[in-house]
């Protein structure tokens, strides 16, 4: 029996998840055996695999979080496509069955599909009904734009809510989204599909304008930041903020912990531009194959990825973690299922993500990623503590994370 | 003391209260936290005194299962792995550190202070810092994945070392002279007479080094790969990790007391041996 | 410092060194000078692209305002590490020497933080301080104080010092009573004797006697904050806001691990084992004189 | 200057059952100017007994007066005594200077003349030119001379002294006991003397206290006790060699012991007591010849210029007249000579 | 049994110019079962020559013969003696029948007879109750006797013993000195014994050397030594109060010294010296009268019986005939007597 070592980044319940698929995927054959571990948060985990991969350790399947895709994109001889995968074992494999914004994410320009979506979520908007209600709000009417979130915060606030509005994952849903979402660049170069000489783009009048809303909204107490990446999270379930964008993820602990009526509805937008609203961006994570295995070591993963893309795994996935169904058909048979009817909302992120992409909204891929975020954390913090205009600290943001761009170019030329 | 004021004892006493209060309410509040379910302790303010989900929390954390949302690897197993990895790294310490203290004060050779200073300088050299090629001695040579990659990199120590030498400077000459004019040679003087002296700077020397193998976190998420030679540490870190996941906050809380547990029991036994190791040769 | 009688043999103490000879040589110092050799290469995380730059990241690093402002940070960080941790465990140690009655269950409940793993100290006092769920940071809402680490410097470079000096307090209060504890009591009575009070006497007699204790717990939480702290900075602010906590252990570790940005990471390490160096002869030196009277 | 009076102390350490009576009423008037010196085996009290009057032990019954006034629950600090302790109890941080000059910093006292106050004991005590060093770069008898120069310049009432004696080597002992009865001649100030060395009482005190199991058994000067002791107890403690205490020398009546001292037996060619040798000791100007009489242990000490006997032969002494004690067996006290 | 040896030796600390040489050449024979007391001050080389016997210090030169073998390069197990050293070094975690049989232990002698070996010393020591004990549980006394067990034990062929007693009080010193003369007398083992109290070297020994500054000054019996003194160094070393040593006196010639004893000056009514008394001092069965001669210091120790005489009085004193010695002043060396 062969073993696949399977590296990731899945904690708590989403720990027990990964452990369930692999014990299923194990007890539907006998000639491989799938060994989830978990090392860690996303970071942890890639860095772990890099050190591995360095000494000649690294695990064959790893789980890389939308962030890092860049990274592993340019190790080209760390990795082996998926697609290379699925062919070498005569896997029948069909990029086209994926949804297009999730697979175009993770295509190469060849058309090559370098790595296997797994955990695709995108951002979507919650809000709380039964304090919309107390607000004189119509609980059933979820504000579509960003003029109408603000109205509704401010009625909000007027009715004692000390926070009416937050976001989890600030670049994520309101630069990165943003921009797909009203099909403007966040990057240069295709947001940096088109090579790695892209620069950071997102100080456009749109982008400024949104900013200094959000700004205004921040002095107002209409926007409360409740800290980096998905910190803000526990304040929407705890019934402490109103409204809420982040990831599609968050309904699992939603449905779990809110003890209110609440509402799932799509990313607010800026009615008077055009083109919006286009698509979201994908976040979550895929697998990627790691280079220098034996061959049985492809033929197993490439029989376990076909696995995780059967629409009947998939459906399951979805519908237990709040995660996209990937495939087509796994939305379909989801939908089929009424599950969508039951737990009205759990079909706004797939609805966002079907749509066809353009060149400004495939995706963002971006090197050092990872850091540019961070930055983006770090100057956007200025703004809501009022020590930096808009314009300020988005030039800020892009000026530092050019310099971790053009590093990135530099280390990953030859 | 000299005076007899009672104003002063009870202000010593108030003083006393204030500090144990402030220095101790955030373990009692992970008590709290840890005896209500996740619910409860998600609406702001949480309660200040026990709730009644005492036992269930802790059984979901040491044993996992539960109703699948809460549940998480059983916490027994990562206990263990903390328990035999401390314990190694313990002892390994304190044993190769006894042995270099021996050579260093009871020999005269060359480049002895050279030793004795590249020794040292180990002292504050974390594994953070060095950790990416550290990894890869490691995995070279095979290590990876078994208690021995876990320990044997964290095994050096220049605080033992630099302890057990300030106390062997501190042990008679006579003493010597006398296992020697007995016929006792080196080894048998360390093993008979050095070694047992040693002891209150062992004990002292346990606690510090089981503390510090118990509360690893980076070094296991590295050298290990197999989960089940994770520490509890890492068992905490990981219900918190990010993502979308609920964090179960009672169960966390609940591990963090648990895996706070034995060190705490050998800080608290070993208090009186601690204090008394670390003064007599410190100082 | 020497022995009088020292044993005599050409084999033996290398062989009593060996081990951990052996272990610092294959997992400090060939590490170390990996690290050296990668500070002066830019590579891509797995490293199949290297390349030799000189100097190029030093340069890059002490170009970068945000690193020189993470100099500063830490020291105000370590500096107020240790100072807070020193007094407080100070005033605790000269209560408790006094107390009789109950002085085992205070020291018990006092040395408990010693227990818990930075990482989890971390996890507590974010839990106690989180805006959203602290109970700490409800009850200072409703004195009046906004709470907000998370967009105030202050409030966050406050934090991790606590959580810093809550950790450290249990070692240097062991430390302060144990020292407290061998000033002989005849001094104390000459003292008194002499007509000084509780508070004169503890300024110019105990306070100066523990001199040794005072600087050699110095040396140690500044250690301490320089390098055991990134776990609770990790846990609690992530460097924020802004950069207003990242000290440096957190930028080498954060540049390493989460950026993979390998060159930079290993030229900070340089910088801070040379401080490391420093701070061991420091140290080494003090230490020596002292075991000399 | 003042005179000291203890009133029936008792001393306790603990309470409850688990008390234990160190102290069991001791009375003593100590006058004014004059110095005492309180001697007895460890563990006596003699401590205690000293550090209840200078405040650092509470006073479980009775009263302590120096001067007129009750000082039972004054502050040391404000009862105006200094004391020697036995370590020396130096400030180790500070200059012999500033070890002098602490307690009178604290009082208050002018800088100028803590200067010359200072100064004055430190001449007297010849430390002129170690007042800039620390405590550890001086010897033991220097650092004795300072921890008494840190009582000098108090200017106190009353001198207390624990053991100060006991951490210098013979030689210097010998030298700092004369200094210390030049300087209580010089100054005249009360002082309390503690020690368990005999020699180191009979030379120094006027009168001296002799302890024994927390009791006083005999107040009195030096000649006194050393010619008259109170008790059995009095007899063997003080002198060296001690006075040999007979059962079965003849003539001893049933239920007494009859006491001589070894420098009280003369040897003679014959009469007397028959006694064979056991071992015979040079002190240098003396010899102590062991033996026994009757089974019992006999100490005789003669002049070195006398002939040294064998092991083993047997010699002759008589005691001298008049300098024979006797004591009752049972209470061990002194049966009153009878009045000439 | 052996007797030992010391050639011509010499000891040099460190090498080069910075070499401190502290033995001179020390040339001695001590007889096979003789009990031979090395004294002196401080640092004057005593216990490095011990040590050197033990074989825990190099010779730097000569030899050293125990019976007839040069054990120069021998390992200190190796030369059949035993040692007892001044802190006793006795093992602190070891019970007193492990610290007696360690060295039987390593020698791999048979559990039953170490067994036999450890009891009999235990019972010649009075320790027979006191085996299971630890060190710290014992008096200073007793720790004494544990480490003259330990050596004992070891039935060597030599004793070296590094002022076993100083850490005893007067009163255990005392008993402590005839124990060991008593079993020096039943085992008969060659001793060097090394103190810096000349009481204890007067009581002890047989033969006694004794030393100044890393020369060997004299090497005879205590009354020898005590009554012929080869130097004035010796002369004021050895006995207390130590031998006037007058310049000034009627009658002495320029460029040398006169000696006499304190115990050697009669007080009579009129004659001889006439002394300006300083102080007296009482120690019990005798006094001391510390006086002035034409300004030079000296002490007269009278019998306590006599009468004291006041501070600042006048009195006479005669040198007893016979008992006045004579020294070269420059070298400090005695004038031979003139042959009677
Ligand atoms: N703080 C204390 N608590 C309980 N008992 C004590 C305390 N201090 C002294 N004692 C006891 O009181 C008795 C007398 O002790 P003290 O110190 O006065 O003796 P001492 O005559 O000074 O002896 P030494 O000559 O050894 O100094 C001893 O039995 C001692 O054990
Ligand atoms: N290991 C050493 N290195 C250098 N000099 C030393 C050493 N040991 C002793 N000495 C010096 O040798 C001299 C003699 O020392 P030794 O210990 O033999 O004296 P001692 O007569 O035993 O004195 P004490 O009575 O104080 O024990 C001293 O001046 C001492 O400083
Ligand atoms: O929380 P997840 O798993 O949806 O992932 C979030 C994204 O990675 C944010 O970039
Ligand atoms: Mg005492
Ligand atoms: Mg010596």
């Amino acid at each position: 029996q062969t073993e696949i070592q399977w590296w990731h980044a899945m904690s708590g319940p989403l720990g027990e998840w990964v452990n369930d698929l692999a014990k299923q995927y194990n007890a539907s054959q006998t000639e491989y055996k799938v060994v989830p571990t978990f090392k860690g948060t996303y970071d942890e985990n890639m860095t772990a695999a890099i050190a591995a991969f360095r000494a000649g350790n690294a695990p064959d399947i790893l789980q890389v979080y939308e962030v890092g895709t860049a990274t592993m994109m340019a190790a080209k001889t760390a990795i082996v496509p998926v697609g290379e995968v699925m062919k070498q074992a005569k896997v029948k494999f069909d990029p086209k069955a994926y949804i297009p914004a999730v697979a175009g994410y993770y295509t190469a320009p060849n058309g090559q599909m370098l790595s296997f979506p797994f955990n695709s979520s995108t951002t979507i908007f919650y809000y709380n009904k039964d304090k919309f209600k107390a607000a004189g709000l119509d609980p059933e009417k979820a504000p579509t734009t960003w003029p109408e979130v603000v109205a509704a915060a401010a009625k909000l606030k007027a009715n004692g809510e000390k926070c009416p509005f937050t976001t989890s994952w600030i670049s994520w849903t309101q630069l990165e989204s943003f921009s797909t979402w009203h099909n403007t660049l966040f990057a240069t170069k295709n947001n940096g599909f088109g090579g790695t000489d892209a620069r950071l783009a997102f100080n456009s009048p749109l982008h400024l304008r949104h900013f200094d809303n959000l700004s205004n909204m921040a002095k107002q107490g209409l926007f409360v930041y409740k800290g980096r990446a998905n910190a803000a999270d526990v304040s929407f379930p705890s019934g402490e903020c109103a409204m809420i964008t982040g990831s599609s993820g968050l309904y699992a602990r939603v449905s779990k912990e809110a003890k209110f009526a609440y509402g799932i509805s799509q990313l607010p937008y800026y009615p008077d531009v055009e083109g919006a609203p286009q698509n979201t961006i994908i976040g979550g994570a895929s697998l990627w194959v790691m280079s220098g295995k034996p061959p049985a070591h492809y033929k197993g993963v490439a029989d376990f990825f076909s696995f995780l893309s059967n629409a009947e795994v998939q459906s399951a996935s979805h519908k237990r973690t709040g995660y996209l169904p990937i495939t087509m058909a796994a939305f379909e048979l989801t939908e089929k299922s009424g599950f969508y009817k039951e737990k009205p909302g759990t079909d706004v992120a797939v609805t966002q993500m079907i749509r066809k992409t353009t060149d400004k909204s495939r995706g963002i891929r971006l090197g050092n990623f990872n850091q540019i975020r961070t930055i983006i954390d770090e100057e956007t913090e200025q703004i809501w503590a009022g020590k930096k205009s808009a314009k300020e600290a988005l030039d800020t943001a892009i000026q530092r994370g050019n310099e971790q761009l053009e590093r990135f170019q530099k280390a990953n030329k030859s | 003391m000299v005076e007899r004021n009672p104003l002063l004892d009870v202000i010593s006493h108030a003083v006393m209260w204030l500090g144990v209060a402030i220095v101790a309410f955030p373990l009692y509040l992970a008590f709290v936290a840890s005896s209500h379910t996740a619910q409860d302790i998600v609406q702001a303010p949480m309660p200040l005194l026990p709730g009644g989900n005492l036992w269930e929390t802790y059984k979901t954390a040491l044993f996992g299962g539960g109703d699948g949302a809460g549940s998480t690897a059983p916490v027994a197993r990562m206990m263990w792995v903390s328990f035999v990895t401390a314990m190694v790294i313990t002892v390994g310490k304190i044993s190769i550190s006894l042995l270099s203290a021996f050579a260093v004060v009871y020999f005269r050779f060359p480049f002895k202070m050279l030793c004795f200073w590249a020794i040292f300088v180990t002292l504050m050299l974390p594994v953070e810092v060095r950790i990416g090629p550290t990894y890869q001695v490691v995995s070279d040579l095979g290590m990876l994945n078994s208690y021995a990659g876990l320990t044997v990199p964290l095994i050096a120590s220049a605080t033992a070392t630099f302890l057990f030498r300030q106390f062997f400077l501190t042990v008679p000459d006579e003493l010597v002279e006398a296992a020697r004019m007995d016929g006792a040679g080196p080894m048998r003087f360390f093993k008979d007479v050095l070694v047992p002296l040693s002891s209150t700077s062992i004990a002292a020397l346990f606690v510090i080094q089981f503390i510090y193998g118990w509360n690893q976190y980076l070094w296991p998420l590295l050298a290990t790969t197999s989960e089940d030679m994770y520490p509890v540490v890492i068992g905490i870190k990981r219900m918190i990790a990010g993502g979308d996941a609920a964090n179960d906050w009672n169960i966390v809380m609940a591990t963090a007391i648990l895996a706070m547990l034995p060190p705490a029991f050998v800080v608290v036994l070993m208090q009186k041996w601690f204090v008394k190791g670390l003064v007599d040769t410190e100082k | 410092m020497e022995k009088r009688v020292l044993f005599r043999s050409s084999w033996l103490p290398w062989a009593l060194l060996t081990p951990q000879l052996a272990v610092i040589i294959v997992f400090f110092f060939w590490p170390a000078s990996q690290a050296l050799v990668q500070s002066l290469q830019v590579q891509d995380p797995f490293g199949t692209s290297v390349e030799w730059v000189g100097m190029q990241n030093f340069r890059q690093l002490f170009s970068d305002s945000a690193y020189l402002e993470s100099f500063k940070t830490t020291a105000w960080f370590s500096l107020l590490v240790a100072t807070l941790g020193i007094s407080i465990s100070l005033i605790l140690a000269v209560f408790a020497d006094r107390v009789v009655r109950g002085a085992m269950v205070y020291k018990t409940f006092l040395i408990l933080p010693y227990a818990v793993a930075p990482a989890v100290a971390g996890v507590l006092w974010l839990f106690m301080f989180s805006p959203t769920l602290g109970v700490v940071a409800y009850a200072l809402e409703h004195v009046g104080i906004h709470w907000n680490h998370l967009l105030n410097s202050t409030h966050a470079l406050t934090l991790i010092v606590m959580a810093a000096v809550w950790k450290q307090i249990s070692y240097n209060f062991l430390f302060f009573l144990a020292g407290l504890q061998s000033i002989p009591k005849s001094l104390i009575e000459a003292a008194s004797m002499d007509g000084a009070g509780p508070w004169r006497r503890f300024w110019s007699i105990q306070f100066p006697l523990l001199t040794p204790t005072t600087f050699f717990l110095l040396v140690i939480n500044m250690v301490y904050a320089f390098f055991d702290t990134f776990a609770i900075v990790d846990a609690t602010t992530q460097g924020g806001p802004g950069r207003d906590t990242a000290i440096l252990v957190y930028k080498v570790y954060y540049d390493g691990f989460k950026a993979l940005d390998l060159g930079g990471s290993a030229a900070q390490s340089v910088v801070l084992m040379v401080i490391v160096i420093a701070l061991t002869v420091v140290q080494f030196r003090y230490v020596e004189k002292k075991v000399n009277y | 200057m003042a005179s000291i009076t203890l009133r029936n102390i008792v001393k306790r350490y603990g309470i409850g059952p688990k008390a234990n009576q160190v102290i069991h009423g001791v009375n003593a008037e100590i006058q004014d100017r004059e110095f005492v010196v309180i001697v007895g085996p460890s563990g006596c009290g003699k401590s205690t007994l000293l550090r209840m009057v200078a405040g650092l032990e509470e006073v479980t019954g009775g009263e302590i007066l120096i001067g007129d006034k009750v000082v039972n629950n004054l502050e040391p600090a404000k009862r105006d005594i200094a004391m020697v302790f036995q370590n020396y109890a130096l400030y180790p941080h500070m200059s012999v200077f500033d070890n002098m000059a602490y307690g009178l910093k604290i009082a208050k006292v002018p800088k100028d003349e803590i200067k010359t106050r200072v100064d004055k004991a430190a001449k007297i005590l010849e430390l002129g030119h170690l007042l800039e060093r620390k405590p550890r770069e001086l010897s033991g008898g220097q650092r004795q001379r300072v921890a008494m120069g840190r009582a000098i310049v108090r200017q106190p009432q009353v001198f207390l002294f624990d053991e100060p004696l006991s951490n210098l080597d013979a030689k210097l002992r010998a030298q700092t006991r004369l200094e210390i009865q030049k300087l209580h001649r010089e100054l005249g100030i009360t002082s309390l003397f503690v020690t368990h060395d005999q020699i180191e009482a009979m030379t120094l005190a006027q009168r001296m206290i002799v302890m024994n199991a927390g009791n006083m058994e005999q107040f009195g000067t030096p000649e006194e006790v050393y010619h008259r002791p109170a008790s059995t107890f009095v007899a063997s403690f003080i002198g060296s060699p001690p006075m040999n205490l007979l059962e079965r020398a003849p003539g001893v009546r049933p239920g007494t012991l009859l006491g001589i001292r070894p420098e009280h037996l003369d040897v003679t060619p014959e009469g007397g007591w028959d006694l064979e040798v056991d071992t015979v000791e040079l002190l240098g100007a003396e010899r102590l010849i062991y033996g026994r009489l009757n089974g019992e242990g006999l100490i005789v000490r003669v002049e070195e210029g006398s002939h040294a006997p064998a092991p083993g032969s047997h010699i002759h002494v008589t005691p001298r007249a008049g300098r024979v004690h006797a004591f009752d067996a049972a209470s061990g006290k002194r049966i009153p000579d009878p009045t000439p």
